[in-house]
């Protein structure tokens, strides 16, 4: 291998970089200004829907989700004590996430049709 | 005992050469990281194992190795060698993530884009050392800091390079709590770091459902090479977030991306016979990974300092160096370098916008490339 | 900046057809009606998303969408186009099944039978439309009311009709409580549906681990096409029913059919690409998609009147209904329009027997198509 | 595309249609049969092992199998007033059938042995 | 009515032959077995319906059994056919492995070896019988007692013969509890059967970590051919131990060895068509298996007798029965004969010992034959 | 198929035989010594990190391990039983093991986050 700007130049590195640069920012940019106009329109869409005889409370209540409750602040310190916590007891202290299950459409019924009929005393 | 003796010939014992022996160290290091430093080890543990397998010797004539066909790993790694397993990975990852730290601070978004300059700087320095543009473009990838991305990258663009990319990608993403540190500390001010910044607003439901379905088309439309790693991404967290699909987005973050990554983690491991990755190339690779996670890591704390000259609420520009991705890692290690300047300024909600951001913008940096640098 | 141009022309924004943003639209009203309806969610979610994957614009020369050779999607799509999904489903599907309810009402089993009349006045009235016989037999299925039998038929008749045929009949089966209710009242008087129906015996554990095996043999020797389909849904059950394999039986139903769901709907999906399925045949098809459900609804209520002729102990011929399969939704609207003229008159137990019944039916009469069809 | 009775003529609409309908109703009839026959045999053949000296008892049996527990009354009650519920209530009451886990036959005693020896307090 | 008939002379009914009608009863007999007698009732269940599913007539020109080209069974079985599935029940084996019983009673490993003689004596035998060397091979393999190595080297060795094999390995294990106490009584006296042997020591975690990895490259590196088994089993085994990867450990012992159990016994069933399986081949093969596991039974335990001449700690000789593998069936007969003598004699925990050894052992041998014999 | 002494010497049984049993006694003879090796190399590692003065306890504590304690007297008593209970109770007493999740590494945090944000009040 021979080390050279011209590979550089040959493989149009700069041309590469300007566009991949580009259009990186540009999706980005775009999914940031689509989440900063999603509540607007939903709110405007819920205001719409509402039809447009509370828009104080609606405004009131958005103000109000600024500041997080009590409860969310207790979690959040509970999140990074347990991140603390993690660091010094090790890896036995890791999260176990429980697993849920959720039947649903298709086969909910059967689902109940089954723990309907095993629940029974027969066989 | 003439047959004994041909068979001895056969053993590893006999063809083993110093490459083989220096790999499979190397894949007993990976585990050692992994089970003590608990370095990534839900990749680091199947890709070392791996490794000691890929590196018994194999005998010749019989199908054992990933490049051999027919043979039971070549077809486990067929997932690795078309790009399947990627996307089902991003899956799993779409349906475990929760995108509600970003949709409050759309801002923030920007972070992760500017991080992936890692990726061109890096692809311009491996065109530089003579690399082709498409092993150049695949080796840029490992600055995207997003194992997967990788993956799916190098099996379009450069085959021959899988192993050696993603080897280095995992590694350096083990290694940020390392790497980041200093460069953080360097390109920062202590006034900086000690920036607080403003709590998040909460974000609805609904904002939560619309969310993956928007983002997907935006992504898709604008470079639609990074359609199906975004679109499983956001297709995981679709399941996830719409409420009414819990069983699907149960197994999409359980079972199935376990399956996918022990299977997708084990065959890249077994892919680095030493035959095939104990090359100079490799050597520059790992060089060109340890720049790019460098460059990115610069690249976001720079552009926050850069935004903040606009900005009335400042950013703290250690939150831009969680947009290389390596969710949640480089989130953590904002999270750590801001408690040792103010031990009550919690970064780690701020830091995981940019780091989810980062994976988006890794993606369409790959999409992009691929386009680019394939047709 | 040539680049930058030359890219922008491969964006979707660039490529974009009308026909796809009509797909696009239609793949998000798919999701919301299954997250703000409840309709089918789990079917509705994934194939709503793949149908938004798959009308992003390709790119000419990359190898992204389901019908590109070596994409992604296309190795996803391949348990689709050979039909090995559908089978899968139906070992979860059996697995969560309890035949009971059948078991215990042998007589209704019949009315699983009369219900099949739409999948051939279906594919009479398709002949007629001029589509060839194998085409007609795979549109028919749609009245079988039956996801996975009708993607299983249509991957072996009409490859190319496949995508259509599927959204179809999942579109109509999550619309079983719109379309069933007005043909249930029209051709039933008030005194039918306050029938009521004499309690099912019991069933024992013995009747139902023998079940599964005596009803696969009758099936697949008088239906030898319909041997993978239903051969899977009695093992299914059998794994259910002999409680010495309930580990088994918990993962076909649980991860496994996860599984096969995110890929079989998210792909099926992605397979509508607005070229290939915004034609008239996909129109014509949604027609007779639409006829057969009503003929089989029919089918099914007045054969159950048929029968009274002769019963004793009458049926109430709302229970016909349910001959449709669309498990177990059409059983559920049954018991909905039976509370509403007597709210103590639970038909649920009863409209469960022809609802498992029609399963089998529709799998029976797509074994029938196939050996007929294809030969 | 031709709208004409020729093509179901041709494409043998009618036989299909004959044919199609005979065996699906032929195969649920045979089931239907086997259904009712299956309860009969299993009986016939218990008496026969039982030696045939309770026949009174068995019939007994049979017929109080008929009519449902008040166990299963109830239990059917419950399934109804669930699903009516859950109309009202909409998707956050969907049932959730929990995931049980049952270790059988080659791989048991693995399991076994493996809670014995991590139950233990070895490291 | 000519559609009719002709559909008639297609449906099984008319096809059927005495060898169907035999293996269907074939089939039931095994299922029967699995419940009421809870043989191996994980394995047999899914064979047994497997059975009968492979035995309902063919339709000529229809995709429908493994043997058929694009049939749904031919891509499940492939798994089978190409030696995929048995590595990948292999690694759930091998999460759900302890082997610390082998850590702590290191010279009872012997006993694994020992049993191994099975499988070259009935090697012999089956050349003596006329069966090609690698034939032989594939059947000498049934004497290793373990069903995923039996169906991985048949695969390699011996395709055609691959259903006979499995099902034979798979019944003679079933059959253990009958099989082997008769050669345990023969073979020991009343004082033999009735040594106490020492409790063994406790095993540290760091041992248990480390011996996969070292056992592994011992494996690999004197038997390259049985690289992709052991390797597998000791990967799994690793996930387990190193308790970082607990959630992989999981998946490979739950979903994942659940999914592939379901489809390899489907599937093997499946492939017992009576044309192909109803053979002089097949009745041979089922005699000399009958034969391998006497022989492997009275290895294990002549060979424990053997180093009982030179050891202080005297072996309980019924301990080396456990050497046949059939893991944990042997040990548990061993168990239950050992109490038949002394009601407080536990032998279980050390019989496990030469149980896991023995499955290390067959593979091993596999490896060994696959080497000599593909060569 | 003709039956003779022949094929076995043909097909070289006597050969593989005795290279196969050599091999597979082999490769666990050395498997038997690595074990027999590790708990020594590990303990003298351990020495060796602890600076040599402590190798009397680390001997004592060796020993200590080699009876096993109460608790697991016990569980093996329980294991016995369990076993044999088991053949008198039939399936139904199958042991279940409970399926427990860790979410590690990368998707830890992520999922940390999920359940800290879902914990919260809003919608
Ligand atoms: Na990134
Ligand atoms: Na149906
Ligand atoms: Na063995």
């Amino acid at each position: 291998m021979n080390y050279s700007w011209q590979n550089v130049i040959d493989g149009n590195g700069i041309g590469i970089t300007l566009t991949g640069m580009s259009i990186v920012f540009s999706g980005l940019a775009l999914i940031s200004l689509f989440i900063i106009a999603l509540p607007r329109v939903l709110d405007w869409g819920s205001r719409l829907a509402a039809g447009r005889d509370t828009p104080s409370t609606a405004q009131a209540g958005a103000s109000v989700a600024m500041e997080p409750s009590d409860e969310e602040i207790m979690a959040a310190l509970a999140l990074v004590l347990h991140l603390e916590l993690q660091h010094s007891l090790g890896e036995d202290s890791k999260i176990t996430i429980s697993r849920q299950q959720r039947q649903g459409s298709i086969w909910a019924s059967a689902g109940k049709m089954r723990s309907l009929s095993e629940g029974g005393s027969h066989a | 005992m003439g047959m004994l003796y041909d068979f001895l010939q056969n053993t590893g014992f006999a063809a083993m050469t110093w490459g083989n022996l220096m790999m499979i160290i190397i894949g007993i290091i990976f585990i050692t990281l992994a089970i003590t430093k608990d370095y990534e080890p839900l990749l680091l543990v199947p890709i070392g194992f791996g490794v000691v397998v890929g590196n018994i010797p194999p005998v010749a004539g019989m199908a054992l190795s990933v490049y051999d066909d027919g043979s039971v790993l070549q077809y486990i790694y067929f997932g690795v060698s078309q790009g399947v397993f990627p996307p089902l990975i991003f899956l799993g990852i779409g349906a475990m993530t929760d995108f509600s730290t970003m949709l409050s601070n759309p801002k923030l978004v920007l972070l992760g884009a500017a991080a992936q300059v890692g990726i061109f700087l890096t692809l311009i320095g491996a065109l530089f050392l003579g690399f082709t543009p498409a092993e150049a473009g695949a080796i840029g990838i490992i600055g995207g800091a997003d194992g997967p991305t990788a993956i799916f990258l190098s099996s379009k663009l450069a085959p021959h390079l899988l192993g050696s990319i993603a080897i280095a990608a995992y590694s350096y993403m083990a290694l940020v709590p390392v790497i980041q540190p200093p460069i953080m500390k360097l390109l920062t001010t202590k006034e900086e770091r000690l920036i607080r910044m403003t709590t998040p607003r909460q974000v609805s439901r609904k904002e939560k459902i619309i969310f993956p379905i928007g983002a997907f088309l935006i992504c898709g439309l604008i470079a639609p090479g990074s359609m199906v790693l975004i679109g499983m991404l956001f297709f995981g967290n679709l399941l996830k977030e719409c409420l009414v699909t819990d069983r699907l987005a149960n197994t999409a973050r359980n079972a199935m991306i376990d399956i996918v990554t022990i299977l997708l983690g084990f065959s890249v491991g077994a892919s680095t016979a030493a035959k095939y990755f104990l090359t100079s190339q490799s050597l520059l690779i790992f060089g060109l990974g340890a720049l790019s996670f460098c460059v990115a890591t610069a690249g976001g704390i720079l552009f926050a300092k850069f935004m903040n000259l606009f900005l009335k609420d400042k950013i703290n520009p250690l939150v831009g160096a969680a947009g290389v991705s390596a969710v949640p890692d480089s989130a953590r290690v904002v999270h750590t370098v801001g408690l040792q300047e103010d031990p009550t300024n919690f970064l780690l909600m701020h830091a995981m916008a940019p780091n989810v951001a980062g994976v988006i913008g890794s993606a369409i940096g790959a999409g992009i490339l691929w386009t680019v640098l394939a047709l």
